[in-house]
């Protein structure tokens, strides 16, 4: 079980810090986003503003609870398998699944209101009542993030529905549940990444 | 020893004001290199030498050479670091010299296509490919491209500078001596990028003044068809200046703009090049072609202070033919008399709403 | 970290000499079906071997194509555009192809196990699939050929790669499923060095390469994601306009040389560091000295691997960048030089009350001091502000990057694979075909770059299909010394292949050498050790007997 | 195996308060949205985005108990992204 790691404490050790570092390229990958977003908001200053109140904040701020709270959901479910509840920790998983969901159908539905009234990304943007490069940046720089966010959403409710279904079929137990630690310490990180989405994307006035 | 250092190094001839000065430092900086390689190169033979092995067999135990101190290491560190930040200095000023153009000189428009160079003058002369220019003066290189990155490198003169897409920038250079020099584009620009080249012909000052200023024709290039089209002139050759103004009234920018210093919704363009224009946010900025550039592909960047911003992008609208000829308009009016009494924004100025898309809104 | 206990006894506990007929080493056993799904580090090194290999030819048979057409200063062998797609495919395929994975996936994956006193690295799975996912990530790279070939130059600039009629798409996502594969490989090994080490062996023990190997993993993990966002949106702007660097549409096309240098200056130590671990196992071994300075060659890595992200501004210089920039990361720019300068010297002295024989690892060690050297003052030169102006994107630079990449890595990676080459294989290489290859490979080196130097001088600009006549003695004498360098490359092969299928056996530690690999077989048995191995030695502790 | 029976005494209601404290950081945010701060908007947003992450980082993530190795990576990586962003705007914004 331990392969060649000596003992499970190491073959743990080594599973945290390899997940964390992948962690940190994941960063990095929002990184080269950010870095990008700082450049335009630079330049185009006012437009970026002006832009992101188009951006239905009642939306985002709902999504920032949802986000924290399903958070809070995965933590207690690490919590619960520690303490050895493997069928509470696997219903708080479906529950924070359930929470990623409600995330992505906020977003759909922030997309769908920005198609309508033009707001595409790139070349196809054409909404009229904001004919500016700087906003055409913006929302560019809107999609491209929350779209790569989106997927990494995706990516965290498939893995933590792989281990919820383990961890309810009763394949962990409170010393082994590895895979249950790791998912959960990426949908955190899915978290992070959106508290700075937020006021970057909303809250500028 | 000069000479002599030059053709050592291949270098091409020291044609332009602080040519000879860039090329004291590479001097100094090549031989201390070369030195620095060649006592790690002697170090390297005299200890191979000295300490090779003598016997095939395993040598017996040696006692442990000590290894270098702290001492050692922090001084060879802090020794290269000062070496390397003296180079630095001296490098960054140079590099400050040629990054800040000197007011007052020949100012030259260029454009940058796949794969020719072209030259606007302000009396309205265009040639392509060969730029002409007079000795012993400042000459001041405002440089667009339409296309992609090119990069404009004259190596006599020591310059380079890339040209890019929706921005201006800068470079100057004065030529000591007549001749001919070539130009290159150095960054990589697609098929033909080796052949886009061209060459600057510098000219004693009479013999500039002869036979260029004077002929509105270029002596050499033939004035490029498609400027005249762009700017829906008749066919006759005007100033660059008048081509501004001709854009100026075809692209909507007296509707906010005035030419004789009066206020309006728009600052007015007298007595603007070359003056420091207060911001409304941070520190004031000179009014050069690269921030008349700016104000028009991005008015929202840097805006006046007291007027609304309310100025719609014209990145993708103006030809840079036409930014350039509209820079010109300006630079031209820079000594313009204005109206002393005119307040800075009238204080009964029209409340005006955000314009919405332009003729056509932004490019698709 | 734990700084190394004085106390223990200076003794090593070693595994017995396997005899002769001793149970397979990691080569034998199994048919190709284990050998492709092995997650054995040191099949997978050979596996990596083969593929980077490969990748070196498919990369210098471009050069010589290159160099054939620069010989005259019109056309000589193919069109404009056929050339402008070979430097693009050269570029491509010999930094991300090669020169970025070469060491580590290869020396690194065989030796860092070995010279931790470990069975494996931390994850082998993952291993693997770095090795596929580099395969993958080739194919579709070199699917750009089938598809016309792309023609953007590897640094991908925009607006012109989000313009070309090329296949430039095919290429960024063929770049950027290869980092993934060297994001895996830098998590894999990071992970190793902190959490596989074997008794006794504290951080002040390991041997240098795991060092450099530990450094250029930081940059790995860090920077890689950078380049690959942002040769994704390049793709992306190609296939659906989203217009952040085009200026037509209000982008700003000098974001994308920021992200671009950002990975790729760092990644320039990715290419070096692990070659700069490579020649200082070598100057120990063939000196049977330790180095001058642990200390100064363990810790200049490190700094080498965070300050190199701070320098990435320099490639700006005249692009438009602004002054402010242009002064800080110029400053930046000598800092991470001196890291580099520090270990050359170090490596001088180690030479000192040696005893210094001359193999062909030694040969290239010396190759590598020199043209490294001669690379890295260049380096300093073109961090220079004011020169970089008359040298920025001119031959200057070429010979530049080629000095430090080609001469360090390359000559480096050369030195590897005859140090190591009894380790891998159990056989020896011929001593004196080698030492002909060397010195042919360094003449033909020496003889390509140095006029090359001379043409950035005159002004020649890198890239040129055609060039002024004036420029032609100088390319000829540079396109001379690549066919003595492809000479030299050829007959490395052959005495290399002549030695696998034929060399003589070697025995266990053909060198003398006391770094931790060398106690187990070699080539060496699928667990690496008999048995656990404790460490009470540091690795270049020749003064002690073995 | 200290690792895991300290994990079992641990109790629950620290993560439920690290949830109340970023709800509490999310609603101040959310109304600061709505005060004149002027050009000091933004950086109070990241600021209280900066105190979220560190609370999702402790408490959930449980920085404290990983390796060394692990803390000293996530300062890392910060100052790696704060230097990406940073090039970049001093660029943009003196050029």
């Amino acid at each position: 079980m331990e392969g060649h790691f000596e003992s499970v404490e190491r073959k743990a050790e080594a599973a945290h810090l390899g997940m964390w570092l992948f962690l940190a390229s994941e960063v990095l990958l929002f990184g080269a986003l950010f870095a990008v977003y700082s450049g335009c908001r630079v330049e185009f200053g006012a437009d970026f503003v002006v832009a992101s109140s188009h951006n239905s904040i009642a939306i985002g701020t709902t999504n920032t609870f949802v986000l924290v709270t399903s958070s809070l959901c995965a933590a207690l479910a690490v919590h619960g398998a520690r303490s050895g509840h493997l069928r509470r920790a696997a219903a708080l998983l479906g529950v924070t699944v359930l929470f990623g969901l409600a995330f992505l159908v906020l977003k759909g539905v922030e997309y769908g209101e920005h198609f309508q009234s033009g707001i595409f990304p790139g070349s196809h943007y054409h909404y009229a009542e904001l004919p500016t490069h700087g906003a055409n940046a913006f929302f560019t720089l809107y999609y491209l993030m929350t779209a790569l966010h989106g997927l990494h959403v995706t990516g965290g409710m498939l893995a933590l529905g792989v281990v919820g279904h383990r961890a309810w079929r009763g394949g962990y137990s409170a010393e082994r549940h590895l895979p249950l630690e790791l998912s959960v310490l990426y949908w955190h990180l899915v978290d992070v990444i959106w508290l700075f989405l937020w006021p970057l994307l909303y809250l500028m006035h | 020893m000069n000479e002599l250092m030059r053709r050592l190094l291949f270098l091409p001839p020291q044609a332009s004001g602080f040519a000879r000065d860039f090329d004291y430092l590479h001097y100094a900086v090549i031989t201390v290199s070369m030195l620095g390689v060649l006592a790690v190169a002697l170090a390297l033979l005299w200890f191979s030498f000295k300490y090779r092995r003598r016997t095939q067999t395993t040598d017996p135990a040696r006692p442990r050479p000590e290894p270098l101190t702290h001492a050692q290491e922090f001084g060879t560190a802090f020794g290269l670091l000062a070496l390397f930040v003296g180079f630095w200095c001296f490098g960054v000023r140079q590099y400050a010299v040629m990054q800040r153009v000197p007011p007052g000189g020949l100012l030259v428009y260029v454009t940058a296509k796949q794969w020719m160079w072209s030259f606007d003058y302000a009396n309205g002369n265009r040639t392509n490919e060969t730029l002409y220019v007079p000795t012993g003066r400042t000459v001041e290189l405002a440089m667009t491209s339409r296309d992609v990155i090119h990069s404009f490198y004259v190596p006599a003169f020591r310059i380079k500078k890339d040209v890019i897409p929706g921005r201006t920038t800068s470079v100057w250079f004065s030529a000591v001596r007549p001749g001919v020099y070539p130009i290159f584009c150095a960054e990589y620009c697609g098929l033909d990028h080796s052949v886009m080249r061209g060459r600057v012909v510098a000219l004693t000052p009479n013999e500039f003044a002869e036979r260029f200023e004077r002929t509105p024709r270029a002596p050499g290039g033939a004035t490029h068809p498609l400027a005249e089209a762009e700017l829906g002139g008749n066919g006759e050759l005007t100033s660059l200046a008048a081509r501004g103004e001709r854009v100026a009234a075809a692209r909507g920018c007296l509707r906010c703009h005035t030419l004789d210093g009066t206020p309006h919704l728009g600052p007015s363009w007298a007595r603007l090049y070359g003056h420091e224009v207060p911001l409304e946010s941070g520190a004031p900025v000179v009014a050069d072609a690269a921030y008349l550039t700016e104000s028009m592909m991005e008015p929202l960047a840097k805006v006046h202070r007291g007027f609304s911003p309310i100025m719609p992008t014209y990145r993708g609208i103006l030809q840079p033919a036409e930014t350039a000829a509209l820079v010109e308009l300006i630079r031209s009016l820079a000594d313009a008399p204005i109206q002393p009494t005119a307040p800075l924004v009238s204080a009964d100025a029209p409340a005006v709403t955000l314009p919405t898309a332009l003729d056509g809104g932004i490019a698709p | 970290m734990t700084a190394p206990s004085l106390t223990l006894p200076r003794t090593v506990e070693e595994p017995p000499l396997l005899a002769p007929a001793a149970p397979a080493d990691y080569l034998h056993g199994g048919g190709v079906r284990s050998w492709l799904l092995t997650r054995d580090h040191k099949r997978i090194a050979v596996m990596f071997l083969g593929a980077t290999s490969l990748s070196l030819l498919l990369g210098g048979i471009l050069a010589l194509l290159l160099r054939v057409e620069l010989l005259t200063p019109g056309p000589t062998i193919m069109s404009a555009g056929a050339y402008n797609r070979s430097f693009t495919m050269h570029g491509i395929v010999m930094v991300f192809m090669f020169m970025i994975p070469a060491i580590p996936t290869v020396f690194g994956n065989f030796l860092l196990p070995l010279m931790l006193g470990a069975r494996d690295v931390a994850f082998p799975r993952l291993n693997l699939a770095s090795f596929y996912v580099y395969l993958l990530g080739s194919a579709i790279t070199l699917t750009s050929l089938v598809a016309g070939g792309a023609d953007m130059g590897w640094t991908f600039y925009v607006p012109y790669s989000t313009t070309s009629p090329s296949a430039v798409a095919n290429v960024a996502f063929g770049v950027f499923v290869l980092g993934l594969s060297s994001v895996m490989t830098g998590i894999n090994f990071i992970v190793t060095v902190h959490t596989m080490r074997t008794a006794g062996l504290s951080w002040h023990r390991l041997p240098l390469f795991v060092w450099s190997l530990y450094g250029t993993s930081i940059i790995q993990v860090l920077a890689t994601p950078v380049l690959g966002m942002s040769l994704l949106l390049v793709a992306a702007d190609r296939l659906f306009g989203i217009g952040i660097f085009d200026p037509a549409l209000g982008g700003d096309p000098l974001l994308f040389q920021h992200l671009f240098w950002f990975y790729s200056h760092p990644a320039v130590y990715i290419m070096i560091l692990p070659a700069m671990g490579v020649i200082s196992e070598v100057v120990c071994v063939y000196s049977r000295n330790p180095p001058a300075s642990y200390r100064a060659i363990a810790y200049s890595s490190l700094g080498i691997a965070l300050v190199g992200f701070l320098t990435w501004g320099h490639h700006l210089f005249v692009a438009g960048m602004s002054l402010f920039d242009g002064a800080v990361f110029g400053v930046l720019s000598m800092f991470v030089a001196v890291f580099s300068a520090i270990k050359v010297f170090t490596w001088t002295a180690t030479l000192r009350r040696g005893s210094v024989s001359f193999e062909t690892p030694m040969l290239y060690f010396f190759w590598f001091m020199f043209l490294f050297a001669f690379g890295g003052m260049t380096g300093v030169a073109v961090a220079t502000s004011s020169l970089d102006i008359h040298w920025h994107d001119t031959y200057f630079v070429v010979a530049h990057f080629h000095f430090i990449m080609v001469g360090g890595t390359l000559t480096a990676y050369l030195a590897a694979l005859h140090y190591w080459f009894p380790k891998f294989f159990g056989r020896r290489y011929n001593e004196r075909w080698a030492t002909i290859a060397s010195v042919t490979v360094f003449v033909g080196f020496v003889l390509t770059f140095v006029p090359q130097f001379l043409l950035g001088n005159a002004g020649m600009p890198r890239r040129y299909y055609a060039y002024p006549p004036e420029f032609q003695w100088l390319n000829v004498l540079s396109t001379g010394g690549a066919s003595i360098l492809a000479a030299g490359m050829l007959l490395t092969l052959v005495e290399l292949g002549y030695a696998l299928a034929a060399g003589p056996r070697t025995e266990r530690n053909p060198w003398g050498s006391r770094s931790y690999e060398w106690l187990s077989a070699s080539p060496p048995p699928t667990e690496n050790f008999e048995n656990e191995l404790v460490i009470a030695r540091g690795p270049y502790d020749y003064h002690l007997p073995e | 195996m200290e690792r895991e029976t300290s994990k079992s005494r641990e109790r629950a209601w620290p993560l439920v308060l690290a949830w109340v404290a970023l709800a509490v950081l999310t609603s101040l945010s959310f109304g600061a949205r709505y005060l004149p701060l002027g050009v000091f908007a933004t950086p109070v947003a990241l600021a209280i985005a900066v105190a979220k992450a560190c609370v999702v980082l402790t408490w959930f993530m449980q920085l404290r108990r990983e390796a060394t190795s692990v803390r000293l990576l996530v300062w890392v990586v910060t100052f790696t992204v704060v230097l990406a962003c940073a090039g970049v705007m001093g660029d943009v914004a003196f050029r």
